[in-house]
């Protein structure tokens, strides 16, 4: 793919330093590269491999107002290119992330945005208040992949009513961006987000993992102690681009675009299906550096193709 | 953490123990048991292997005779602790069968004594490594450095719990990350720190007596302390 | 795991010729594995490969009472431990497969299950009929994964109501043992598969593939002609043993399991999650021979864990 | 088809042409393009690799001389037919570069002539094949067989589409099963047979003239008539 054929299609070629910066829901990211909630612990785990300036935003492990126990092990189990986790939402609570892990992020220039989530509607604008009047915390990334316990624990995210309840609550309560992230296991994403858009949300970010399953045939029982367990990993990102065209078509608040992602051509995928940036999962365990070479490839491509602005490819899908 | 092969097939890390150095050279032994270590094993001299470490704890250095207690490929973990101390090891290997009694030739050089046993009874005696064990500590007090399967575990706790013995453990679960982040590799241990914390946050379903938090065998790990753990 | 534990979980070890046989909607199949529509061709295609006698049954490629041209290429592509098709259904028609291709197959003493669909519930019901009135189909499965052009292209299994409409109506139209095989794309597959018991289905089977993109970055283009294809192969199988699980719970009707079965021990692991039998798709490209050896080691699992009966493990897992 | 490795990434087995036959050996040249041949390329002497095959048609034979229209890796393809055919074949043969002009010689020595060109310039004259092709079959009222590129078969049609020449060509697509039965590796060509059945049984959407059906490629082809394809 040499120089001729960028100018035949008539594209600026030998961009040298093109623009990777993108805005989200009013947030400015550097690049378009976040960590996937639950995959980068509060920050500090992978500060040892990643210089935390570099990425576009940090987005934390899920909180709740109370601390999570989680569930019992196993908790995780490798798939076909992928892996199931059950972690069961472990967490050390809102108060606590505020009191021992924000200092250590305030340190960065990155936005750090925090994944949340609740039992009951109260317990999520409780959360969002709380998370709203901490200083270091940028945006807020409302996790409705749980179960709701007051409404027979269905699930928030699968259900177009009791999620625009509870995105209507929240977004009353607090002032940041707030980002919906959506479940990939419902028959219509793109009805979904159109909700999540009229009840308030400033972006909405998919996918969330595929509840899934695996068989010990030995014991005869499920792997996991959890019985089923949320999909992850290259397996499912072709079930995420294609959910993230859906959304792309569907609303006008910028999507996030995540599921599978492990190299910048996967994250490009994403960003020219239509995802104005992208988060990095599963990824970050195969190999703790991904994200800063996922940013290295995306300029990369940016300059072999001739683009000087990296929203010039968003979108860009030729169907 | 060892990248086992080139695609996403499989796809995480997979955790070994350091078992050896020498030279410039880091050295793992392993037992082939799924795909992982099946790729791990087509490696060929020359190949570059994407690694992270060394991760977690250690076993604590033991201050004079100790016993080490190996079940299989677990005796990767203690080859180290026992060729450091020369003579000061008693060790306590079992395995399925002869062939998969590794390093036995070293092991028993730099112990102090060596008992052997497989489930076949072709090397060794017969039978659980823990039922010689249990008679050997039942006149030695001294401290237990362990790695091997569960039941094992189980069963060496049984042994010491009304003991004043120490008992350290190497434990193993299904990881993703190996660095604390994904927490995807506890255990269930004794907390009695967190006892004030629950009070107040409403952490649910522990009776006091038996506070229990889960650790991350990782990080926090993969070195605990036997007693430590909540055995259900 | 010797004699001695298999004995300690009081089961009868070391026999020696399991009962392999299993009966779905009054289909005696001589063993649970079956063929998955739309990969074994019209079985002659495999019959170079495979002795057609040795199958549990043959379930062909979808049929509609019209012949189809399908779709342009490309119409598969390879994803992680996966691939996409679009093959648009191209099929020969009811009326060449009868001519054409029954005669072939009615020289075995394996079932014959037809997969068939439509575009409206009128086409659905012609082909039930016609196909019933052939000598040599044992069974009918319904794939109703097909966009409904009367009403407005939703596709009938996704939406409870037009899918119970017309199963209902197919019922009507058939004696032969009828199949409904469900989409994975939906919220509550346990739902759809109610329905389709209440609608008079004699068994369901799941899954069908996910709908899934990918694209190609060079040419900002999705790969597949049809921009989407469905996902079949070891990346779906975890979600395809949920999907099991969920809908075995939720019927008393025979449930057929499939998705990503590559191996015997994959096979177990629906089985023992509830399956009454097993389908094997794209598992044929990768191993022509592949249904055979799942049978072979279905049947080693059993001798070695001594069970006399398949029918002992089915819906086995303990949970 | 040959499988490329040993788990489930890659997927699927890859469709190669039987390059050459000698003693009791079966060869392949290819080219190294995705992770397919990637993995391929890691297998080591004594490996054993799963394989179907022969699978398809093949070229016509010759019946005198032939011209032979390598693109690349097309090469793999052609290569058995100019080696059986000694001096019956005038070769083009068109890469990218001098390095991708595989078996060069050979090829030189079998055929009857020899035309090179490359995108670079590195080796013969610069620009495609297609330039002294068209120049060549001018004079020449050859039967062509090729190989290569979608635009390259594209030209070639053009060239010979008004004229009474022959063109085989052996066409790829993405494939699955090789054998005919997923339906994925098709090819729209002309169909006159297809004007009665579809008049009966409704098939939309073509007109009288041009009616179209899609080939498998990998058992109705890989090899066709470049003039019985439906080019777009
Ligand atoms: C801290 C630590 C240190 C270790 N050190 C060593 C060491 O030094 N040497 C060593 O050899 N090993 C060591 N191990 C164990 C080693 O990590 C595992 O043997 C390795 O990860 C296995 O990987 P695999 O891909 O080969 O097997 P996998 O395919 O991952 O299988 C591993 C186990 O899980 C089971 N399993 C996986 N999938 C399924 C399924 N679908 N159904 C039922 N069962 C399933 C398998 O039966 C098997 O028992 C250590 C483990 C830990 C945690
Ligand atoms: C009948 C026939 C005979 C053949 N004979 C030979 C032969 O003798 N020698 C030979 O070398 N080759 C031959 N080929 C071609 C060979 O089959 C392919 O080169 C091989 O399948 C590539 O496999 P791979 O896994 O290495 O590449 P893949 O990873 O499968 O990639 C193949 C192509 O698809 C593209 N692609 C794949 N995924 C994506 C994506 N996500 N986005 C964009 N593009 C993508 C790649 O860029 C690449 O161009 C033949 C093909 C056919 C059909
Ligand atoms: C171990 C693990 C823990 C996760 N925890 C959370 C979480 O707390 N909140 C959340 O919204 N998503 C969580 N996710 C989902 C990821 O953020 C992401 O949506 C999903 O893994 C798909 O991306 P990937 O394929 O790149 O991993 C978790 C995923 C994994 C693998
Ligand atoms: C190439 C291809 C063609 C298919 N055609 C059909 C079809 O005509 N009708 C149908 O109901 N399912 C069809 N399927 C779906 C399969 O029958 C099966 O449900 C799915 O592939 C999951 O199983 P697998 O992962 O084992 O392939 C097709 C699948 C593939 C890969
Ligand atoms: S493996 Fe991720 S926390 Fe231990
Ligand atoms: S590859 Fe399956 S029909 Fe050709």
């Amino acid at each position: 793919m040499g120089m001729k054929e960028t100018e035949a299609r008539g594209q600026k070629a030998g961009t040298k330093n093109p623009r990777l910066s993108v805005n989200i829901a009013g947030l400015k990211l550097k690049n378009p590269v976040m960590t996937a909630s639950g995959t980068f612990g509060y920050g500090e785990e992978y500060s040892e491999f990643v210089d935390l300036n570099k990425l576009g935003a940090i987005v934390v492990k899920g909180l709740s107002i109370t601390p999570r126990m989680g569930n019992p092990a196993p908790r995780i189990i490798e798939t076909p290119a992928g892996m199931l986790n059950a972690i069961g939402l472990q967490n050390i609570g809102i108060t606590t992330f505020i009191k021992e892990k924000l200092p250590f992020l305030r340190q960065f220039k990155t936005p750090v945005i925090v994944n949340f989530f609740g039992d009951t509607v109260n317990e999520y604008v409780q959360a969002a208040e709380k998370l709203s009047a901490a200083d270091g915390v940028h945006g807020l990334e409302m996790n409705i992949s749980c179960p709701n316990k007051q409404a027979g624990w269905r699930v928030f995210g699968t259900d177009p009513k009791i999620m625009s309840e509870v995105i209507r609550d929240v977004r009353k309560a607090t002032n940041l961006p707030l980002i919906v992230k959506l479940s990939p296991n419902v028959t219509d994403i793109s009805l979904m987000a159109r909700v999540a858009e009229e009840s308030g949300a400033d972006s909405v970010s998919l996918i969330n993992t595929i509840t899934a399953m695996s068989v010990d045939i030995k014991k005869r029982k499920p792997i996991l102690a959890n019985i089923t367990g949320g999909l992850s990993g290259p397996a499912i990102k072709p079930v995420a681009v294609r959910m993230v065209w859906e959304v792309y078509k569907a609303v006008k608040i910028p999507v996030i675009g995540m599921g599978g992602i492990m190299t910048a051509n996967d994250a490009l995928e994403f960003l020219i299906t239509g995802a104005r940036a992208v988060a990095v999962g599963t990824a970050n365990f195969v190999n703790p550096m991904a994200t800063l070479e996922i940013i290295q490839g995306i300029e990369r491509y940016l300059i072999e193709e001739g683009f000087s602005d990296i929203n010039d490819i968003i979108g860009s899908l030729k169907v | 953490m060892i990248q086992a092969g080139d695609t996403y097939d499989p796809l995480l890390k997979r955790p070994f123990s350091i078992f050896r150095q020498e030279d410039n050279t880091l050295q793992f032994l392993y037992r082939i048991r799924g795909k992982g270590t099946l790729c791990l094993s087509n490696v060929k001299k020359g190949d570059t292997l994407d690694l992270i470490g060394p991760l977690g704890n250690g076993y604590p250095i033991p201050k004079g005779d100790f016993v080490a207690v190996a079940g299989g490929i677990g005796i990767a973990s203690l080859y180290a602790l026992i060729e450091q101390h020369k003579n000061r090891a008693h060790a306590f290997y079992g395995a399925r069968n002869k062939d998969e009694l590794l390093m036995l030739n070293e092991v028993s050089k730099f112990s102090k004594k060596i008992c052997i046993t497989t489930d076949d009874g072709s090397a060794g005696k017969q039978g659980l490594i823990t039922t010689p064990l249990k008679v050997f500590l039942r006149n030695n007090h001294l401290p237990v450095y362990t790695c091997g399967s569960m039941p094992m575990l189980k069963t060496i706790f049984n042994i010491i719990k009304d003991t004043e013995l120490k008992c350290y453990a190497s434990l193993e679960e299904n990881m993703a990350c190996g660095i604390g982040a994904c927490l995807g590799c506890v255990v269930k241990v004794r907390s009695e720190k967190l006892e004030v914390r629950s009070k107040k946050s409403g952490v649910r379903s522990q009776d006091k007596k038996n506070l229990t938090v889960y650790k991350r065998i990782c990080k926090e790990g993969p070195v605990f302390d036997l007693k430590d753990i909540a055995w259900e």
